[in-house]
C-alpha cells in the first residue's frame, strides 16, 4: 500500500496548477460551481485553450494526438481543474465517439475526426435514444437502409443533447431485422448538415436549453461513414464501458467546486448575528456532504490507481456514476438552501431597479444546478438501470 | 371523528377542481405561466365571482368567514391543478393579518374578496433567515406620520401586489419579540422600490426597498403585533400543506399511470420491483402529508404553543414527503420527467417551492425543537 | 372535516387515565420504554388487571367478552396506556387467534377458548413458519394426516415466539395435497402439553428468550380442534388481514414512550456543561424523530376514524406497519445514541464493585432494545413482502 | 500509488486470515465469547507468537515497527473473522502512548509485545461525551507523588486489561486542552475500583474510580499530553477502520452467498429485483469504506491538522457504511439474521460496537467540521 503521490507526480501538479492560475474567468467560475455546462462558445474556447498547450484529449493515448497521462495524472490534471473553478470538457467527442473511432474506425476516418475533435472545430452530438427506446436502447426503430454507397436513415432520435450546436452526430440505427434485437444496428457518422435532419428544441425543467428531438428524413449518409462493420454497432458500444470510468472520475472530482460554492453562500448569509456557516446544524450538514464528497473521490483515486496498476474496474465505474449523481444532487439543493429564500428568485421580472443592490452572482445558477442535478440521476444509464448492471456484472445475479 | 371533507367542502373541492382542469390543462398553463396578463386577470376575477378569494375574511367584514378545512379544500383542489396564482398569500394570509376592524383593513379586505386587489406580506430581510421577530426595517415618528426605512429581500407572492404588509420595528432592538408593529403601504407609496423576480414555480415574489417612506398605515396596536404576524403565517402555511398534498397526490397518480403504460424491455415498467417499492413510499409520502397536514390544520392559528408546534411539525414532514414525491415523480419518468412539456416537473418545482415558502424545512424543526 | 374528540371522548379518555394512574411499577416502566416485552408472568398479571376492569379485549366484540369500543375509543385507551408507560398487551391470542375463534370457531370453541384469552389463563403461540417457509408461507411442509377423529401432526415449525411459555398453540399444517399450493391447509388448535411436541429454543442476537423451533412428531389432535373447515385454514387468516390495522395501530402509538426515554437520557447526559438534549445537533435528530412519529400516529388516528365511519382501510395497515418498524429503529438506535459509550454496557462481568454508582436502570435495556427492533422490519411479514402487498392490492402492480 | 497491500502485507492477511478462520469459527466463536479464560489466553500467546502483538511497537523499544498499512492487513483479517480480543487498545493505541522512552513505559511495551499484559486507554469521563480535552480527573502532586482522584466512565477494552493508561489533569481546569498528563495505573493498585461489562460484540469494557489513588507513573511530560493522547486515538481509529472494513466485507460476502442460495417462492431470493439493489448498496458502501478508510490511514497520527480531519471523516463514513450494511445483511437473511446461531447478526453487533469506539459519528463529524 502505497497512498503517497511520487515526486513526479507532484511535479506534474504544479505544472499543472501553473497552467490554470488565472486562466479561467470569473464568470465562467461561478457557473461551473453550479454544476452548469458552460455555453457551447465558452466550451469550445477551453477545449482550444487546453489543445494549445497539448493537453486536448487527457485521456487519449499520445498516437492519436492525446496526452498518454496515466490514470493517475488524469486524476491530479482533474483536481487542479476543479480547483480552479474550470470546466469539464465535453465528452460526446472526447469520451464517446472519439475512442470509438479510434479503436474501430478506419485509417481515413481516423485521420479526419480525431483531429478535429481535440481543436474543438468538430462539436459531436449523440443519436442513441428514441421516444420508445430510453434505458431499452435495443428497442430502436430508426432505419439504415443501403441504397448504393449511401445508407438512407428515416426515424426519431430523443434526447439528443447539443444537436443544436453539433457539427456532427453518431447515430444508432437498424440496418437489418434480426431476431436478436441487438444485431442489425449499426454505428452511422452523420454531418449535421446533411438533408432531412430536423432539430426540434426539448423545453426541459430548468429552462436551458440542451437537448432535443431530432427526425432522420431520408438523410443520406455516404457509406464510408460507417464504424467498422454492418449490423455490429451495438458492440462497439462496449469500447466505453472500460472507459466509463474516466467520464464519471473526472466528473466526480468536480464536486469540490460546488464545496466552494456551498460555503461561501453560507458564510455570506447571517441569521441574526451568525453566519450560516457558523450555525451548528448547517456545518453538520455541509460536514456531512464533504465527507461523503471525500469518500466518493478516494473511491476515484482507488480506481485510477487500480487502473495505473493494470487492475479492471469492474462495476465501480457504475458505482462512482451512481454516488456522483446523488451528491451533486445533495449538494446543489444545499447551496440552495445556503442561499436562502431569494434562491427561488429565478429570473428578474422587470430588470434590476435602480439603486437595489444586485443580487449574489450565483443565483440563479444553484437553482438551475439543482434542478439540473436532477437528470444526472437518469442520463446515461439511469441509478435503476446502473443497479441492475452492477448486480448483473459483478454478483452474477 | 372525521379527517374527510364534508359534503361542503367537498363540492368546493370538486368545484376549485374543474376550474383547474378547465383552465389549466397542460396547454393552457403553459400559456398561463408565460405571463398573459390579461389572461391572469380573468382567472382572477372568476376566482372572486365564485367566491373564494373572501373564503377566509370573516363574516362580519364581509367575507364568508370559512373554516380552515374549507380553505383546504380549496387549496388542496389548487394544488392538485397547480393553479400558480397568490391566492393564499392575498386570501388566507393577507386576512388573517388585516383584523383590526379599522377602515383601513377592511377597505382592503373588500377589495380582495372582489378580487380587485392582491396583498403580499413583507417580512423577511437580509440577516434574519426566516424569523419573524427579527425586524431591522424601521418605522420612525414624525410630525405624527410613520417613517418606514429598510429592506424586505423576500416577499413571497410579492410580483402582483397591489399592497404590501410590512413589519417594522416601532421599538426595541432588532431581535426583540417587542417593539414590532404592522404597516399597510400601497405598492406606489413613494418611496417604496420593488424588485420583481419570476420563481421556478411560476410565482412571482419580490424584494422591497423603503427610502424614508412616509404615510404607511398601521394596522393593529403598536409594538405588539409579532403574535398575530406568527398565527397570520401559521394560517398561510396550513393552506399550503394542503396545496402540497393535492400537487404530490396527483403527481402520484400521474406517476403510477406512467408505470402502468410505459413499456421498456418488453413490459410496462411497473413490473419492476423496484419501481413498485419506489411509488408505494410515494403513497406512504402521501398518506404521512394528508394525515398530519389535516391534523396540524384543525388548530391553526389557536394562540397556544401546541397548535404552533404542530403546524411546525406539519410543514416539516409535509415539505420533505412533498419533494420526496416530486424527485421519484421525475425519476421514474426518466427524461421525460426532466422535460417541461410533462406536468411532471412543474408538480415538482412547486412542491420546491412550497417547501421554502413562509419558512424552510429546518428552520421550522428548529421552531418544533424550541 | 371534524378532528376535534367529542365530549363523551374526552370523558372515556379521563376515565382511563385514571385507571392507568399509578398503576404501572417502575421496573416494568423502563423496560417498556426500551420498546422489550415485559417477562410473560409481567404480560399475565397486566392482562388479568385489565381482564378484571372490564378492559381484556379492547378490539374484541361485546358478546365475547370485548369492550366494543368504537376505533376512537381503541385510539384513546392506548394513547393513555402508552402515556402511563403501560406496555403493549400480547398479541398472539387477543389479535391473531382470538378473532378467527369468534369468527369461525364452533360455539364449543368460542365457550372454552375465548374467556381464558381474556383472563390470560391460556396463553397462545403461532406456529406458522417453517425452516423452509418464511415470507413464502404457502411452501409449507408441516402433514395433518387424519387418523380416525384425531390428526397426525409432523413436521418443524420455526419462530414459535413464547411456545416455551405458551398453554397453545395454532398450527397450519397440510391435511392434502393439492395443485394450488394454498389449498390443502388446514389450522388447528393445540394444547402445548400434547405429547409429541419438542421445543427448542433459538437464541436471538438480543441475547433474550423469545422464540423457538418447535418439532411436532407424531402429535394427535382431537378433530374438534379443527378451525373451520379442513383445507381451507389458509382463507381464515384473511380475516386477521382487516384486522392487522389493529395491532400496528396500537405499537404505532406506543413510540410515545420510546420519545420519553431518549428525553429523558439526553437531560441527563450533560457534555461539557450542556445537556445534550439542549444541543443542536442531538435536538434535530430528536424533533425529527418526534415529528415522524407525530405523522404516523396522525395517519394511525386517520384510520381509525376512517374505520370508526365505515371506510376500508386498504393498504394503511400495511404502510403503518413499515413505518412504525423503521420508526422504532431509530428510536432505539437514538436512545443508544443519547446514553452515550456506557450504553455498551451490556453485562456487568463481576457484578457491582462496592461504591461505585449504579448504571442507569435504561441500560442495557435501550441496547436490548435496539438490537430488538432490527426484527420488527423482518417479522409479520418482512418491509420488502408489505411493499409488495401495498403494489399488489393499492395498486394493481 | 497503490491502495492494494504488498506482497508482505498480504501475507499478513493471509496468516491472521486463517487464524481466525481455524479459532473463530462458528461453533469455536461461541466457546471463545462465552468467556473460557484460558483458551482467551492460549489464543493471545498465540497472537504473540506470531509477532503481530509488537507491530506497532517501534523497532527502539524492541517492536516491529510496523506501517499503519501492515496494522490494517492484520486488523481487517481480524474484522473478517471477527476476532473480538483487544488487539487494537493493547497494542495499537498503548504503544502510541507509551512513547516517551522512560523505563516503565519500555516494561509495559515489551509485557504487551510478548503477549504479558494487556493495557487499554482511560480517558472519557460522564461529562466529557468523546471530547478527550474535557479531563476532570485529577492528579495532585503530594510529597513528590502523583494522587488521582476521580472517574473514568468508559474504558475501551479494559475489561481485561492488566494496565490503565489514564488522562489526568496536573494544571487547567476542567475543559482546557493544557494541563493534561498521562498515567500509567496497574490494575490491581490500591485506590482503583474496577468495574468490568461485556459489550454485544463480545469485547469487555470498563468503568474506573480513582480514590486517592497514589504512585500513578506519569508517561511523558506534565501538561501536555493532549496532543500525544489524541494521535494515538486517532492510530486506534485507523486500525479499526480496517477491522470494520474486513466485517461488512465478510457480512456482504456471506449475504450474496444467502441470496443466491435461499428459495422463497420457488426462486433465489437473489432473483428479486429489490434485493439485487440492496446487495449493490452495501457493496458501494464497502468500495466507499475501503477507499476512504485506506486513504485516511496513510497520515495517520501525523501532527497536521488535515490528518486529523481526514481520519474524522473516515471514521464518521466508515461507521456509516458499516451500520448499513450490517442491518442490510440481517435484513436480508430474515429471521434467521436475527438469530444468535448465523454469523451475520454478530457481524452487526460488531459493527455497532466498531462506530462508536473511541467517539460516536456525530463525535467525529463536528470534529471534522471544527
Amino acid at each position: 500500500m502505497e497512498l503517497n503521490f511520487e515526486a513526479a507526480d507532484i511535479a506534474f501538479r504544479d505544472e499543472v496548477r501553473d497552467f490554470f492560475a488565472g486562466s479561467i474567468p470569473e464568470d465562467w467560475r461561478t457557473r461551473v460551481r453550479a454544476g452548469l455546462r458552460l455555453n457551447p462558445e465558452e466550451l469550445i474556447h477551453y477545449q482550444k485553450m487546453l489543445a494549445e498547450r497539448g493537453w486536448g484529449a487527457p485521456t487519449w493515448p499520445v498516437e492519436y494526438g492525446g496526452t498518454g497521462w496515466s490514470p493517475v495524472q488524469q486524476y491530479i490534471f482533474w483536481s487542479e481543474a476543479a480547483r480552479a473553478d474550470a470546466p469539464a470538457q465535453f465528452h460526446q467527442g472526447l469520451e464517446l465517439i472519439g475512442p470509438i473511432i479510434f479503436t474501430y474506425g478506419t485509417p481515413e476516418q481516423k485521420d479526419k475526426y480525431l483531429p478535429r475533435i481535440i481543436s474543438a472545430d468538430d462539436w459531436w452530438c449523440q443519436g442513441y435514444s428514441e421516444p420508445g427506446a430510453g434505458s431499452d436502447l435495443a428497442a430502436l426503430k430508426t432505419t439504415a437502409i443501403k441504397d448504393g454507397d449511401h445508407y438512407v436513415l428515416n426515424g426519431q432520435k430523443m434526447w439528443t443533447s447539443y444537436a443544436h450546436v453539433a457539427s456532427h452526430v453518431f447515430v444508432l440505427a437498424r440496418s437489418s431485422q434480426e431476431e436478436k434485437r441487438q444485431r442489425g444496428i449499426s454505428l452511422l457518422l452523420l454531418d449535421m448538415e446533411s438533408p432531412g435532419i430536423t432539430v426540434r428544441k426539448i423545453p426541459t425543467m430548468d429552462e436551458k436549453y440542451h437537448t432535443n428531438d431530432m427526425f432522420l428524413d431520408n438523410v443520406r449518409v455516404p457509406v464510408e461513414n460507417l464504424i467498422g462493420e454492418e449490423g455490429r454497432g451495438w458492440e462497439y458500444g462496449k469500447v466505453l464501458l472500460d472507459r466509463e470510468r474516466m467520464v464519471t472520475a473526472s466528473v466526480a472530482i468536480f464536486l469540490k467546486q460546488t464545496i466552494s460554492a456551498i460555503r461561501s453562500a453560507a458564510a455570506r448569509r447571517v441569521i441574526g448575528n451568525v453566519p450560516l456557516i457558523e450555525q451548528p446544524g448547517f456545518r453538520g450538514k455541509l460536514a456531512q456532504f464533504e465527507i461523503e464528497v471525500m469518500a466518493l473521490q478516494t473511491m476515484v483515486l482507488r480506481l485510477m490507481a487500480d487502473a495505473a496498476n493494470g487492475a479492471e474496474s469492474g462495476s465501480r465505474g457504475s458505482m462512482v456514476k451512481l454516488r456522483w449523481s446523488q451528491l451533486t444532487q445533495e449538494g446543489t439543493a444545499l447551496w440552495v438552501e445556503a442561499l436562502g429564500p431569494e434562491a427561488m428568485h429565478f429570473e428578474a421580472m422587470e430588470g434590476e431597479a435602480a439603486g437595489l443592490p444586485s443580487l449574489p452572482a450565483d443565483m440563479p445558477y444553484a437553482m438551475q444546478g439543482a434542478l439540473y442535478a436532477r437528470v444526472t440521476s437518469i442520463y446515461g444509464g439511469s441509478s435503476e438501470i446502473q443497479h441492475d448492471i452492477i448486480a448483473r456484472r459483478a454478483f452474477g445475479l | 371523528m372525521d379527517f374527510n371533507y364534508n359534503e361542503e367542502q367537498q363540492m368546493l373541492f370538486d368545484s376549485v377542481d374543474r376550474f383547474g382542469q378547465q383552465r389549466f390543462s397542460q396547454d393552457k398553463r403553459r400559456q398561463a405561466l408565460a405571463g398573459d396578463i390579461a389572461l391572469n386577470q380573468k382567472h382572477w376575477h372568476e376566482m372572486a365571482e365564485l367566491g373564494w378569494l373572501m373564503i377566509a375574511i370573516p363574516e362580519e367584514a364581509g367575507g364568508l368567514g370559512g373554516s380552515m378545512a374549507d380553505v383546504m379544500a380549496i387549496t388542496e383542489a389548487m394544488g392538485k391543478n397547480l393553479v400558480h396564482y397568490p391566492f393564499v398569500a392575498t386570501s388566507i394570509l393577507a386576512p388573517a393579518l388585516l383584523c383590526d376592524g379599522s377602515d383601513a383593513a377592511n377597505v382592503v379586505l373588500d377589495k380582495i374578496g372582489s378580487g380587485e386587489a392582491k396583498v403580499a406580506a413583507a417580512f423577511l430581510e437580509a440577516n434574519s433567515g426566516y424569523d419573524l421577530y427579527r425586524v431591522g426595517t424601521t418605522a420612525s415618528s414624525q410630525d405624527g406620520a410613520y417613517v418606514l426605512s429598510g429592506e424586505k429581500c423576500h416577499v413571497e407572492d410579492g410580483g402582483d401586489a397591489d399592497w404590501y404588509l410590512v413589519s417594522a420595528r416601532t421599538g426595541g432592538s432588532d431581535d426583540e419579540v417587542e417593539g414590532i408593529s404592522l404597516f399597510l403601504v400601497p405598492k406606489d407609496a413613494p418611496g417604496l422600490t420593488v424588485e420583481r423576480f419570476r420563481s421556478i414555480d411560476g410565482h412571482r415574489h419580490a424584494r422591497l426597498r423603503f427610502d424614508q417612506l412616509r404615510g404607511a398605515q398601521r394596522i393593529g396596536e403598536a409594538d405588539v403585533a409579532l403574535p398575530v404576524i406568527e398565527r397570520g403565517v401559521a394560517k398561510g402555511i396550513g393552506a399550503h400543506l394542503a396545496e402540497a398534498i393535492g400537487s404530490m397526490e396527483e403527481v402520484s397518480r400521474v406517476t403510477l399511470e406512467h408505470l402502468k403504460t410505459r413499456e421498456q424491455f418488453g413490459r410496462p415498467i411497473g413490473s419492476f420491483q423496484v419501481l413498485q417499492h419506489r411509488i408505494v413510499d410515494m403513497k406512504i409520502a402521501c398518506e404521512e402529508a394528508r394525515s398530519i397536514g389535516s391534523f396540524a390544520n384543525v388548530h391553526v392559528g389557536d394562540e397556544n404553543s401546541s397548535a404552533a408546534q404542530r403546524i411546525a411539525a406539519a410543514k416539516v414532514r409535509v415539505s420533505e414527503c412533498g419533494i420526496y414525491v416530486g424527485k421519484q415523480a421525475v425519476q421514474l419518468h426518466g427524461g421525460l420527467g426532466f422535460s417541461d412539456e410533462l406536468i411532471v416537473s412543474h408538480h415538482f418545482k412547486r412542491l420546491y417551492g412550497l417547501s421554502v415558502a413562509y419558512g424552510s424545512i429546518d428552520h421550522h424543526r428548529k421552531r418544533y425543537a424550541e
